[in-house]
């Protein structure tokens, strides 16, 4: 049997967090050694996988399949391919990058680590999972750590920001678990197997009842996304949060909504994806207009990043929505890029609120002269993340609009509407934050340490690196999204 | 069969009652309450070994009174099950150093003898019998506090309401003889697929044995008396009440509804239909914002009877199925959680939530173990709670009852509220006191028995299946 | 001349709304306990009602009827024991009294 | 030798990289790096220019990207336009970054200027190659970006910070424009190369709404009449910022862009239309405000607009020749003055040209390339502005159209006149102020010589016929805009000035900024112009600025409002939820009085109830 690379991914960080319990609590080097490892030899594992990976075979790869619940047909079913190894890859390198930043959480942190582990099991799980039920119960898994993250080491309005996210999140979830039985039960050999209902040998389902069952799905996917008026969650949970845990919130757990409209929506459901494909595209064009104009008026540094990525990921909705070849590739790699794009956002803002403890845009100025170095970091990602060609915002944004015009030719044209804004409020932050003259209150603050830099330089080599080149992800994906596209029957753009 | 052949099958219910009187002869003698109840565990262990295995002999036994078929085998062990832990964690509980453990045990041994009555009865009057000794001996249990004012209130509140829904069953029951001429059930059935009958007359006297039933498993309109019990009786007999008489009521249930009175069934779905939704809304929104937590976990197992209800007002082998597994986790989450509240109370001698805050930070593992049976409660995945949920759903849409699972799911969202909130006074703030108090070792053990019941019935829950799967009806 | 049956299932019916309306207004727990009796000895009458006119030969119904005889008597007695001790401590048998745990 | 062409944009691009990263240890040897990255490139660009000639051609280079099933490959243009472009880049380019050695010597962030520079050197060489759109799109991006940071580089000075953003945002929405065109290109004719724009097999209609399109990217970044208003702001940026980008190169680019794709808008008529009105009113408007404005370097940039107004106004009428030339001897002579005014600002730290005067004497070397460039850019005959001033005028004229013809002279004529004014006011009569102007060093000056060398003898790159008419016509232009700055400036010195400011005083409060009115004098040709600067000045202050600056004020409401909404209205919805369950279980929680009674009044009710719907529902 070969080396189950998948399972060793998934429950390495779970293995080190039982570990981490057996550890004596006040033994933190430890504990940290301990947890930096593991999220290490799960990025190396990642990487290695990448390797290993075929680019131009569509089908699912290193896939693992032994039968737990045999009476419910329930199997522990594990397996990678186009759509989700980008995905994979992003949470290996985030976990990692993440783990080394929550160096700066002091108190509580044999508590904090095993919660960390856990939530990582979480995360990969998810993607990993091609068994419906499998697939539910990751999806859960990672509501009970982001609780216990958010509300004991969050912010003042802690304790209202994780129930908050715990009741939204579960809200939709269940609402995910009803038609996950549905579909159960309308499968000819009652099946969970996410290919086998995709495939189609089990048994064509009604255009009526694919409708519900794709409106149960998208309540549980779209308040992840987030998709417009189930966003509210996302603002208090980002600022509340810890800075390691936004950056997990912001570049996993936002993407975990959008693969499942790509692994588990759109191939079952065909015809309602087709049915929705309008609705669709007009919430991806709210989601980026009104992101960008709400993110324009905030004064607090984490909830603007917040409303821009509920502005990034309303490209998602439009590349979705486009059922266009262009379109879905631009939108999976949309994902990719604004996890890592917003991943490094987020760190840039611990780095400041370590120093000035304060998250209020307008207390800064003229930081650009005392910290250069963080200068330039923060205006790279900036301007990737307000799509300047050459980095990798670029791509994904340039591409999600280009299958969007293909199918929605208006709604296209006013959401890059929504780029003008998205650079006027991104270049008014960095006005009030790093140019004009220097607020007499920072004169002593202290440029961006070595271990800082040390999560951010991978992942502005990962952004300059797509911006410039990004056939090195688009190859990977490029063989899974056309099957996809053939599959649903969408346009061949 | 005849009587003196079938006491070959009744073994472990005269072990049961051998050890209860020997308990109580020698509660005379020893003081040491730990002994004595040690002497109970080998009891329920002896009587355990050699429970007559359904497939030695399925058939009527004492001239068809009790019927020994693989479905009452199960709820014996669910009994027993219930039992050992119930005396675990009682035996660490301090208000009950002052009373006299003999009779303390004596009771509980005799309590679980009727249980296993109850579960193998398979005549109306062995039914009543078993379930009015049940009820009385709780009655005396949930008073065993003599000089503490809410636990004789609750015993007091519990026997008016409890004698008097019992004695509308036994109206019920009467009719029910009137119409068949015989409380033997099965002959009931027999009649039944044979030659029609009054259906209104029959179906009202169902309603009136339901009722009875329903203040057992404490279902909507008959569950006024839980929240005052569960708040006033002594924590270990609040943990017995919650587990051990409901899963019996349930058996019972499905014993009459389900398969002596099948043919009947169209009547009464929809009413039950009803009883299930409004009791899963009632119990979580009532538990909402509880200040205590006895009181609190009350309403949270009359919300949970709801869901049980579910799967059984589906009425299919899943539906059962799912009833059965799902008793199996509430049993071991529910005493499971009384266990650490025991403990907490130990500590700080309040069962008040707010008290609960900072726990994680004084007795973290306590903390931890509370947390698990909580989120098991609620439903969350990889524990039993949302496995039996999920099967329960499943029953439900499975036999297309979409209303039944969209109440139950909204319910499942809706009970995270009051759940999350004693795990956010717990973890998330600051301890108010720092007294620390010795755990006592068996309660201890208890806690960890459900802690790992629930994490391997939820992880692998293949074996319970199979286990429910032959011991179907 | 028989007395028909349905006179003697009113008769058990008018018995069990009585107890029912008894338990539901009287103020002394004693009360409530003694229209409990009241309830079950209806049920009573319908059993033996219906052994007679069923003309059962095992006469189930009246074997029945003193099981539950001697159980209402057990029950009594522990309702009347849960009576004292709630006078022990309370000083007071007023079901209105007795609303120590609320809400 | 054309294939090394790709190469040409790479070494800027290592410059910058090195300078980026090792900028702090490097200090001065920064700008060795990068000027010697701009020779290669000038070295390449000139091979490339001979292996033209002998005829070499553009090649693919390599896959981008693939939009589903049409791939995308980048390729680099070799012709007659990309090639001149890039030896006019490539010189200036390296002419300035040796300016600005010495222009920057004592700025702290010496190295970091340096990387910037070639950053956009490398942005600039690339946009220049790019054969397709979305390569275009990226480095015209890049360029948009570099002018930022280049602007806000004294990014202490809040004016600075504010100005570097105007101008990323004003080109933005420019930008957005062309890439909309990109999007309708691409889904109409599935191509997205510039050597295919020619046979394009879409209607009319939808044609020319993609060459507008195109053409919003061209007035973005070339400042063009609506979305001209970031570029007098961006002279904050230091001077030889505004020489390279804000003169010859950058803002050359929405010309080149034009020219590129002159396919396009050749195809159908309407659309050259719009680029000829544009232009015409941009150069009108421009050259009447530069005649009023007494900051040298603001005259410059509204010079540079009014000389872009003439190139889009040539190039609207068809006169693709004249236009490219022009673009190419304009960026020579305007960034020969741009380095003038700024050794002149570097001497005497003001820009303020009435505090200035009587220069020549001082500085020798910067006084008369000074007065070079301004003959060049006024069109005086044998020097370079003359011959492609000249071209436009007749390429106008013959392709009949007398209104514009008319804008175009007048616009030549405004041109003579306010360089002239600025030639006399800073270099001749008496120092106004006791400032000691010294002659800037070496580094500066050897630069201002050579560009003045190629001002004079650009001319001759491409050979002219001259017409005798056109000849009379740029006669007359010459000295009536000298003639009349001389008589305005040497003769009337005192008295005219002071007498005009007392009568406008109310109109002079109010835009001071803008410009100083002269003394009133008869001549009917200067009150018209006056009026006219009146009327643009106000109308660009209060409307344009103020509308830039009105949708970003709209836009905060709006987005105020909007977080309001989201704060209260969505998010109170689900509070609301939460408020009405927490509502609800209050009541409810009342039911258990704990009265023995009431529990079984409850628990019989619900019985009663269940009967009756049994008995009811019997029947």
């Amino acid at each position: 049997m070969p080396f189950p690379l998948l399972t060793a991914i998934t429950f390495m960080p779970l293995l080190a967090g039982i570990i981490i319990l057996l550890v004596p609590k006040n033994r933190t080097g430890l504990i940290k050694g301990i947890a930096t490892a593991a999220t290490g030899i799960v990025l190396v594992l990642s990487i290695l996988m990448l390797t290993g990976f075929d680019y131009n075979s569509s089908a699912m790869q290193f896939s693992e399949n032994l039968s737990w619940i045999p009476q419910v047909n329930i199997n522990y079913h594990l397996g990678v391919d186009g759509i989700s190894i980008g995905l994979i890859f992003l949470t290996a390198l985030l976990g990692f990058l993440a783990c080394v930043g929550s160096y700066g959480i002091k108190e509580r942190q044999k508590e904090y680590y095993f919660l960390y582990l856990l939530l990582n099991t979480g995360m990969l799980g998810t993607f990993l999972a091609l068994d419906l039920f499998l697939f539910y119960v990751f999806w859960e898994v990672v509501l009970v750590p982001m609780y216990f993250l958010i509300g004991i080491w969050g912010g003042p309005r802690k304790e209202y920001a994780a129930i908050k996210f715990f009741i939204y999140t579960l809200a939709g979830s269940v609402f995910m678990l009803l038609s996950i039985l549905a579909l159960y039960f309308a499968s000819q050999p009652h099946t969970f197997n996410m290919l086998e209902l995709a495939s189609g040998n089990c048994g064509v389902f009604a255009k009526g009842f694919q409708i519900i069952v794709f409106a149960g799905f998208y309540l549980g996917f779209a308040i992840k996304v987030p998709v417009f008026p189930f966003h509210t969650w996302l603002p208090d949970a980002h600022v509340e949060a810890p800075t390691p845990i936004s950056v997990l919130l912001a570049g996993v757990l936002l993407k975990m909504g959008g693969y499942g409209f790509f692994r588990i929506s759109y191939p079952i459901l065909k015809d309602a994806a087709i049915y929705f494909a309008l609705p669709f595209a007009i919430l991806g064009l709210i989601n980026i207009v009104y992101g960008a104009f709400v993110a324009m008026a905030q004064t607090d540094f984490k909830k603007m990043v917040a409303y821009s990525s509920v502005s990034h990921m309303g490209f998602v909705m439009l590349g979705l929505a486009s059922m266009t070849i262009t379109g879905f590739n631009g939108a999976l790699l949309q994902m990719f890029n604004h996890g890592i794009i917003t991943g490094g956002l987020f760190l840039l803002v611990g780095v400041l609120y370590d120093r000035a403890h304060t998250r209020d845009i307008d207390k800064f100025g003229g930081l650009g002269a005392k910290m250069p170095v963080y200068a330039g970091v923060l205006t790279v990602f900036t301007l990737a993340s307000l799509g300047l060609p050459g980095l990798s915002g670029f791509v994904s944004e340039f591409m999600s609009l280009m299958g969007g015009f293909i199918s929605f030719r208006l709604i296209t044209a006013i959401s890059v509407l929504g780029i003008v804004i998205t650079a006027g409020y991104f270049l008014y932050m960095i006005q009030r934050v790093l140019l004009g003259p220097l607020n007499n209150a920072w004169t002593g603050i202290s440029d961006i340490n070595k271990r800082e830099l040390f999560t951010l330089v991978p992942l502005m080599a990962v952004v300059i690196a797509i911006g410039v080149y990004p056939l090195m992800i688009l190859n990977y994906q490029s063989a899974a999204i056309a099957k996809l596209i053939q599959d649903i029957g969408g346009l061949l753009l | 069969m005849s009587v003196s052949a079938s006491i070959g099958y009744f073994l472990p219910e005269l072990i049961l009652a051998g050890a209860a009187i020997a308990v109580l002869i020698a509660g005379l003698f020893i003081r040491n309450k730990a002994v004595l109840g040690a002497l109970c565990l080998a009891a329920i262990i002896l009587s355990i070994c050699n429970m007559p295995h359904s497939f030695q002999a399925t058939g009527p036994l004492f001239s068809n009174m009790l019927i020994n078929d693989s479905f009452s085998e199960f709820f014996k062990e669910i009994t027993l099950l219930v039992m050992g832990l119930v005396i675990l964690i009682s035996i660490g509980y301090k208000p009950l150093d002052d009373e006299s453990a003999g009779e303390y045990y004596f009771l509980l041994m005799s309590a679980a003898v009727a249980m296993m009555l109850a579960a193998a009865s398979d005549n109306l009057i062995m039914i009543y019998i078993s379930l009015e000794a049940i009820s009385l001996i709780s009655y005396i249990l949930t008073a065993f506090l003599k000089h503490n004012r809410s636990s004789s209130e609750a015993a007091l509140k519990y026997f008016l309401f409890g004698t008097l829904s019992t004695g509308v069953m036994l109206y019920g029951i009467s009719f029910i003889y009137g119409l068949f001429g015989t409380t033997d059930l099965s002959a009931i059935s027999s009649a039944l697929l044979s030659s029609g009958v009054n259906g209104l007359a029959a179906s009202v006297s169902l309603i009136l044995i339901f009722a009875g039933l329903s203040f057992k498993c404490a279902l909507i309109p008959f569950h006024m008396w839980v929240p005052d019990t569960y708040q006033g009786a002594p924590t270990p007999i609040t943990a017995f009440l919650s587990a051990g008489p409901k899963a019996i009521g349930f058996a019972i249930l499905i014993r009459i509804f389900l398969k002596n009175f099948f043919p009947m069934f169209p009547d009464w779905v929809d009413i039950v239909q009803a009883v299930s939704i409004i009791t899963m809304t009632a119990g979580n929104i009532l538990a909402i914002n509880q200040e205590d937590i006895k009181r609190m976990l009350g309403y949270s197992s009359i919300a949970q009877a709801g869901y049980i209800l579910i799967g059984f007002v589906v009425g299919t082998s899943l539906g059962i199925q799912a009833v059965m597994y799902y008793i199996i986790a509430y049993v071991l989450m529910n005493i499971g959680a009384f266990g650490c509240v025991i403990l907490v109370f130990n500590s700080i001698k309040s069962d008040c939530i707010e008290e609960y805050s900072g726990l994680s930070r004084r007795e973290p593992a306590l903390a931890f173990c509370l947390t698990v049976f909580l989120l098991s409660l609620a439903g969350i995945p990889p524990l039993a709670g949302f496995f039996g949920k999920f099967m329960v759903f499943a029953a439900a849409i499975q036999s297309k009852y979409y209303m039944l699972a969209i109440a139950g799911v909204i319910n499942s969202v809706l009970a995270v509220f009051y759940y999350v909130k004693v795990i956010k006074f717990m973890y998330l703030n600051d301890p108010r006191t720092s007294v620390k108090e010795p755990k006592p070792f068996p309660a201890k053990l208890a806690i960890i028995i459900a802690l790992i019941g629930i994490l391997v019935i939820g992880l692998f829950p293949v074996p319970f299946i199979n286990w429910i799967g032959n011991s179907l009806l | 001349m028989m007395i028909p049956q349905s006179h003697f299932l009113i008769l058990g019916a008018v018995l069990f709304a009585l107890g029912l309306y008894g338990a539901l207004t009287r103020r002394t727990a004693i009360g409530i306990l003694m229209s409990i009796e009241l309830v079950l000895n209806a049920a009573n009458i319908n059993l033996i009602t219906f052994n007679r006119f069923l003309g059962s030969p095992d006469g189930l119904g009246q074997i029945f009827a003193l099981f539950v005889i001697a159980i209402a008597a057990a029950s009594a007695v522990v309702g009347l024991v849960l009576v004292i001790a709630v006078y022990r401590n309370m000083k007071t048998i007023f079901t209105d009294k007795i609303n120590l745990m609320k809400w | 030798m054309v294939k090394y062409a790709h190469l040409i944009p790479l070494f800027p691009f290592i410059a910058f990289a090195i300078n980026i990263l090792f900028g702090r240890r490097l200090k001065k040897a920064s700008a060795v790096i990068s000027i010697t990255a701009s020779t290669i490139s000038l070295a390449i660009a000139a091979v490339t220019y001979a292996g033209f000639l002998k005829g070499g051609g553009s090649y693919a280079v390599g896959r981008w990207l693939s939009f589903g099933g049409i791939p995308l490959d980048f390729g680099v243009t070799v012709d007659g336009l990309s090639c001149m472009m890039l030896m006019v880049v490539t010189i200036v380019g390296t002419l300035i970054q040796v300016y600005s050695v010495g222009y920057m010597h004592d700025d702290k962030r010496f190295s970091r200027f340096f990387a910037y520079l070639s950053l956009f050197m490398g942005s600039m060489l690339g946009l220049l190659l790019s054969d397709n759109f979305v390569m275009l799109y990226i480095f015209w991006e890049g360029v948009g970006l570099c002018s930022y940071l280049l602007i806000s580089f004294w990014f202490e000075r809040p004016a600075a910070a504010k100005a570097g953003m105007k101008a990323f945002i004003t080109t933005r929405i420019g930008d957005t424009g062309l890439l909309i065109g990109i999007l309708l290109l691409f889904f109409s004719a599935k191509t997205l190369y510039f050597r295919d724009l020619g046979h394009l097999g879409i209607n009319d209609a939808l044609l020319t709404v993609i060459a507008l399109l195109i053409f919003c990217g061209a007035v973005g970044k070339s400042a063009q009449f609506p979305l001209h208003v970031w570029l007098p702001d961006a002279m904050e940026g230091p001077t030889p910022v505004s020489a390279l980008i804000h003169a010859a190169t950058m803002v050359a680019a929405g010309v080149y862009l034009v020219a590129r794709t002159y396919g396009l808008f050749i195809a159908h008529h309407g659309a050259l239309i719009w680029v000829a009105y544009i232009g015409a009113i941009t150069a009108l408007m421009a050259a009447t405000i530069a005649t009023v404005n007494n900051d040298i370097k603001r005259i410059l940039a509204y010079s540079t607009i009014s000389q872009l107004g003439l190139m889009m106004l040539a190039l609207g009428v068809g006169g693709y020749e004249g236009g490219t030339f022009h673009l190419m001897t304009h960026a020579f002579f305007k960034a020969l003055l741009f380095l003038c005014a700024g050794s002149v600002i570097h001497a005497v730290h003001t820009q303020d040209i009435f505090k200035m005067g009587g220069l020549l004497g001082k500085m020798k070397v910067t006084g008369w390339t000074f007065i070079i460039g301004s003959l060049a850019i006024a069109g005086v005959p044998p020097l370079s502005g003359f011959w492609s001033k000249d071209e436009m005028l007749s390429e106008i004229l013959r392709e009949g159209h007398p209104f514009l013809f008319a804008i175009a002279v007048i616009t030549s004529l405004l041109t003579a006149f306010y360089m002239f004014r600025l030639i006399f006011v800073v270099l001749f009569g008496k120092p106004r102020s006791e400032l000691h102007a010294h002659e800037s060093p070496a580094v500066m000056t050897i630069p201002l010589a050579v560009l003045a060398v190629f001002s004079v003898f650009a001319g001759f790159f491409k050979p002219v016929k001259v017409e005798y008419f056109m000849l009379g016509v740029s006669m007359f232009i010459v000295i009536g805009g000298i003639g009349t700055a001389y008589v305005f400036y040497i003769l009337g010195n005192k008295v005219l000035p002071a007498s005009v400011r007392s009568k406008f005083s109310f109109l002079y409060k109010i835009i001071l900024n803008k410009y100083y009115i002269d003394e009133i004098y008869e001549a009917a040709l200067i009150r018209p112009c006056m009026s006219l600067a009146k009327f643009a000045a106000s109308f660009d202050l209060r409307f344009v600025d103020g509308a830039v600056n009105l949708t970003a004020y709209l836009s905060m409401i709006a987005g105020r409002i909007q977080s309001w909404f989201d704060k209260y209205i969505v998010d109170g919805a689900v509070n609301m939820v939460a408020n009405i369950t927490w509502l609800c279980s209050a009541v409810f929680r009342r039911l258990q009085t704990g009265f023995i009674q009431n529990y079984i009044l409850i628990a019989f009710l619900g019985l009663a109830i269940m009967i009756l719907i049994k008995l009811i529902g019997g029947y």
